[in-house]
């Protein structure tokens, strides 16, 4: 199964990335743009077909690798092959 | 699998507009015909395509590199390996060249600078040396360009990230802003590295039978005609070249460079190749050739990123972060075991023979059989027509503007003379621990790790002077970098250097290119500063228009003991500023002239290059024995930014009162004579320095008194270094957040 | 003193660690291999700085979870002096044995140059050559290095006192001017509640010699080599 | 309106992040992974509420400053606010 993992920063949390992106928009003339966060999107091929085996295997790569819960919160979607 | 039994599956003819595509002339077409009594397959045509492409076979420049001086007792590697190697005492050596990355930044700057900088570190580890320190040489367009912020933008955070991630310090480089780069930026990266003079690796696949082995990443379908791509002229439709683009990897680059130094610390390698331009093809084909062998590829050996990639592809890739090497027989499974420890790919993919011929086998077919003569030293080499350029005539006097003080407040917050340390606080210039001389003076310096010896290294070109000059301007690149090396102390070794330049099909960028050539050799000659290795960067061109020619020059030298190395920073209030080297006060193409009249017109300024050796030699004699406490070459802008630098480096002011004889003030201040140094002396030791400098043979004025927090000159209100220093510092930061506040 | 250097795949200043620790303790560090899954017996360990992973996901990230960090993360609950610096204090607060994380800088770019750091006690192991509140100028060189924390947790370590050093001006004061990366409180530098651990970005290793221009960084090895001799 | 923006590295182009990730999951005894990608996420709050509009401006913003279109490609979903 394909696993789409979506990692976003917590409310609260400061953004240096998507604060940047914010002024450079603005500074390219669109002016109505406003809170801009940036985080990280990463796919993931895994060798499982049992939706639940497959997401607790994508949960568990989450809290031990691919995000930084401190700071950090993780969605994802599966779809099978 | 040293016989090439099965037959080649050859189409009975090709199409012209495929052959085109591929860069070659109906001639060169008509060549590999006869050569193979046949036509060749795609693979074959793509094969010779890139070796026979202006890159690899310089087939334009090669009559005229060959003029160049490369000999001198401290040359123990000239051109012709992937670097050039200089002695450095104690069987220490130092490996150096320059490559230009110039077309694949211009169209993905991050990108393509990031992957220079990658390239041209295996050039330097392939030959066994620790890369100890990166230089970079940048031509951008004009500031105004709409496109110049996003390109500095991108070219310098991707030179970083590559060169921080890899742990090498880059310790200098220069940075141009000139329209007439808009459409053709420069990006030339340097490496220097470090080496046992006994433990020095070549390309050379000397002996039969003998495994052929790739090592580092997989292949990709990345840059598949980047060669090509690097000899083509730009249109408005490079647009659709884009996909070629190759993304790099530093942390895999970093793991290939430890395994590679691993496996050389073992005596198991005969021969390593980086693949660079043109991949596995120029790889193995310099490799072959060079040993006077055959080599026969089986491309299903070939670790692969992607699926189903053809023959055709495989040879032309060119994916970053790979090696080929010829290993002793037997060594394999040895050499296997270190690339698996640092996670890399590792595969015997082919076999020297006696057959001298290039043989690509994939899938059960031959889908090569070349004879090597062919593609190598059979390449094409052409003399192409040229004509020299008509001589410039100096234009009226260049006008003055009100007090030197202003002007030079004006002139230190240009685009080209202001600081550029936004540029270089963006590259670790201190990881390894060996940087004595940072980026901000006139030569970056490395110790030598675990000794008191420095390896000196500067990047030097003017190139409004090879506008309107080629060879004088060649002779001034030359003569500037030996300039800056000696002004830290060192004795000038060799150079590298990345000729860039238009289209060479024209006579009169031909007669650039002569012309420069011409003037690197005279002065390197005069020098004794040969030419250890290089690379040419032509069709630096957009619709028709060539950047001025740029021959990028990369020197290194060597100071004995870093105790004794000089600094352009004023270091003692009281101390007297004294310049060596006769003021003429020439204006002509300065950047004077520039700011002054809004255009650089007229010939450079001449390079007597006996001059330039009395008086460097002078110079460091100075440095060597401890009776100047700052030195400081005069290049851009003149005397007076040469002393503007140096104040504001040791946060002193001057109090300037030079007796200028009959030069009007703005030609002594800012004229751009060569062969010039400032240089700081106790006040005790003026009248012994003035009598040395006339015994030399040698003009020598003093200039001033350092002390103060300003710079005052005559009857114009002093200019604060504050005032100054904000000028300086604040043009690029400015210029670069610009894009943010519009 | 015996120290260990742990190397990770992407280290690159574990040879400046090497070198300084070289000089002033008068032996060489051992070497440890990031695969290795012994760790030698050691007084003092040190996670040197560079691009561990090329810093990929994020900086300190996947080496935080190589398996010689079992052996460090135990080894440093149990006591045993643990100097992280610059990659090696990202990947410090990617264990979780230092709070917080470091951020991409404010600027977003790279930042190579000497900065004035505040050292906040002389109390420790890693400060006691240095008087408090001295201001010493070391080196930085990194892109994530903008300090971040909850309220709660800056709060918890401004008040056990446990930050080590702070970004400031030539005089000594916290402006925002005299932060290169943006982080909060100005933090460069952090020890763990027991004082064992020490976390920084700036880079002491890099300015311990005169020859380099300076000797402000070997300080905080002479500390150690006092404290633990 | 909130476009939530993936920026995802187009298909052959080498991946160094996901290539790397891949390999920290394999180390963490997550065997069966395979074929890991990197890309990113970003979401911007715009001052647009008509849909075509939106997208428009979504595109510009992707085109001109968000995606690098040389290696990366994108695609976005819009949320009324
Ligand atoms: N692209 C760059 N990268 C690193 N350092 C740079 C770059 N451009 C300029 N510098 C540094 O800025 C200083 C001034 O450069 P330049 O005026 O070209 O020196 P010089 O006139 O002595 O050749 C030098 O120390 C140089 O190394
Ligand atoms: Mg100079």
């Amino acid at each position: 199964m394909k696993a789409r993992i979506t990692i976003t920063l917590k409310p609260g949390v400061l953004d240096p990335q998507g604060k940047a992106i914010e002024g450079a928009l603005h500074a390219l003339g669109f002016g109505g743009v406003d809170d801009v966060r940036q985080g990280k999107y990463i796919e993931v091929e895994i060798g499982e077909s049992d939706p639940d085996r497959a997401k607790a295997e994508v949960e568990r790569m989450c809290e031990e690798l691919l995000a930084n819960t401190v700071i950090e919160n993780y969605s994802y979607e599966l779809e099978a092959a | 699998m040293s016989e090439a039994t099965q037959k080649v599956d050859a189409p009975d003819e090709l199409p012209e507009e495929l052959i085109a595509e591929h860069g070659l002339s109906p001639d060169e077409y008509a060549r590999i015909r006869k050569e193979l009594g046949r036509t060749p397959t795609l693979t074959e045509l793509g094969i010779v395509s890139v070796m026979w492409s202006e890159h690899c076979s310089y087939k334009s420049s090669r009559i005229w590199l060959k003029t160049l001086p490369t000999d001198g007792p401290q040359v123990i590697q000239g051109p012709g390996e992937n670097a050039g190697v200089v002695d450095l005492g104690d069987g220490d050596a130092a490996v150096f060249k320059m490559e230009s990355h110039n077309h694949p930044s211009y169209i993905e700057p991050y990108q393509g600078a990031a992957t220079g900088v990658g390239g041209i570190m295996r050039d330097v580890f392939t030959m066994g040396a620790r890369p100890v320190a990166n230089m970079n040489a940048l031509r951008f367009g004009s500031p105004e360009h709409s496109k110049t912020r996003h390109l500095v933008s991108g070219v310098v955070s991707g030179i970083g990230d590559y060169g921080n991630c890899m742990g090498v310090p880059t310790i200098g480089g220069e940075t141009n802003f000139d329209a007439r780069y808009d459409g053709n930026i420069l990006v030339n990266a340097m490496c220097v590295g470090l080496l046992k003079s006994d433990r020095i690796f070549k390309s050379a696949a000397r002996g039969v039978g003998l495994p052929v082995v790739y090592v580092g990443s997989k292949t990709g379908r990345d840059g598949i005609h980047g060669a090509t791509m690097a000899s083509a002229e730009f249109d408005d439709a490079s647009a659709e070249k884009r996909p070629t683009v190759q993304v790099g990897d530093p942390f895999t680059e970093k793991l290939l460079l430890e395994a590679c130094l691993e496996l050389m610390a073992e005596d198991v390698i005969i021969g390593i190749q980086d693949m660079g331009a043109a991949g596995l093809t120029s790889s193995s084909v310099e490799m072959a050739d060079k040993g006077g062998v055959g080599i026969e590829l089986d491309l299903d050996k070939v670790p692969c990123r992607e699926e189903a990639m053809t023959a055709y592809e495989m040879m032309l890739s060119e994916s970053q972060e790979r090696m080929l090497m010829v290993l002793k027989p037997g060594a394999e499974p040895q050499a296997e075991a270190i690339f698996k420890k640092w996670e890399l790919d590792f595969a015997v993919i082919g076999i020297t023979t006696d057959t001298g011929r290039f043989v690509i086998k994939h899938q059960g077919a031959v889908e090569a059989d070349l004879p090597l003569s062919a593609l190598a030293d059979g390449a094409p080499v052409y003399e192409r027509p040229w004509v020299p350029k008509e001589p410039q005539v100096a234009p009226k006097e260049v006008p003055a503007a009100d007090g030197p003080l202003s002007s030079l407040e004006a002139l230190m917050g240009t685009s080209n003379l202001c600081s550029k340390r936004w540029i270089y606080e963006q590259y670790d210039h201190m990881v390894m621990a060996d940087t004595v001389a940072r980026p901000g003076g006139d030569a970056g310096v490395v110790r030598v790790h675990g000794t008191n010896k420095g390896v000196a290294v500067s990047c030097d070109v003017t190139p409004r002077y090879c506008a309107g000059d080629a060879f004088e301007g060649a002779k001034q690149a030359v003569a500037e970098c030996w300039r800056n090396l000696t002004s830290v102390g060192a004795d000038p070794l060799a150079i590298t250097d990345c000729m860039n330049f238009g289209n060479p099909e024209r006579p009169e960028i031909m007669g650039e290119f002569v012309a420069a050539v011409k003037g690197m050799g005279e002065a390197c000659t005069a020098l004794s500063f040969p030419v250890v290795s290089g690379n040419v960067s032509l069709y630096n061109e957009t619709n028709g228009v060539a950047i001025p020619p740029t021959p990028a020059i990369g020197g290194v030298g060597l100071i004995p003991d870093v105790a004794k190395m000089a600094h352009l920073a004023l270091a003692h209030d009281g101390d007297v500023l004294v310049v060596v080297g006769k003021t003429k006060g020439h204006l002509h193409q300065s950047r004077y002239q520039e700011w002054i009249s809004g255009k650089l017109e007229g010939p450079p300024p001449s390079v007597d290059l006996d001059a330039e050796r009395k008086a460097g030699d002078f110079v460091r004699g100075l440095i060597r024995d401890g009776t100047v406490t700052a030195v400081h070459d005069v290049s851009d802008g003149g005397l007076l930014v040469a002393i503007a630098e140096m104040a504001l480096a040791g946060d002193r002011g001057v109090a300037l009162d030079a007796d200028i004889g009959d030069l009007p003030a703005h030609r002594f201040w800012f004229g751009e004579d060569q062969a010039r140094y400032v240089v700081a002396v106790p006040s005790t030791g003026v009248e012994a320095l003035i009598a040395a400098a006339a015994e030399a043979d040698l003009p020598a004025l003093t200039l001033g008194t350092v002390g103060g927090d300003s710079l005052s000159l005559g009857a114009e209100p002093p200019l604060p270094l504050a005032t100054l220093r904000s000028t300086y510092e604040q043009w690029l930061p400015d210029y670069m957040d610009g894009g943010r506040e519009q | 003193m015996k120290a260990a250097v742990v190397v990770f795949p992407g280290s690159n200043c574990d040879r400046d660690a090497k070198t300084v620790l070289t000089q002033v303790t008068g032996k060489a560090p051992a070497m440890v291999w990031h695969g290795d899954a012994e760790l030698p017996e050691a007084d003092l360990i040190v996670l040197p700085g560079g691009f561990s992973y090329g810093d990929y996901l994020r900086s300190g990230a996947m080496a935080a979870h190589s398996p010689i960090m079992r052996e460090v993360i135990a080894r440093a609950k149990a006591g045993t002096p643990v100097l992280g610096i610059c990659n090696g204090f990202q990947v410090l607060t990617e264990t979780g044995l230092l709070p917080g994380v470091l951020m991409r800088n404010r600027s977003l770019r790279f930042i190579c140059k000497d900065v004035r750091l505040k050292v906040e006690r002389n109390d420790t192991i890693y400060t006691r050559s240095y008087e408090a509140g001295e201001i010493v100028t070391i080196p930085i060189a990194h892109k994530d290095g903008n300090y971040f924390a909850d309220d709660e947790t800056l709060a918890r370590v401004e008040g056990e006192g446990l930050v080590a050093f702070r970004y400031v001006s030539e005089s000594g004061g916290l402006d925002d001017d005299a932060n290169p990366n943006g982080s909060q409180h100005n933090i460069a530098g952090l020890y763990n509640e027991r004082g064992n651990v020490l976390g920084m970005m700036p880079h002491p290793e890099r300015l311990a010699e005169p020859a380099l221009g300076g000797t402000d960084g070997a300080k905080i090895f002479t500390s150690l080599l006092e404290a633990l001799h």
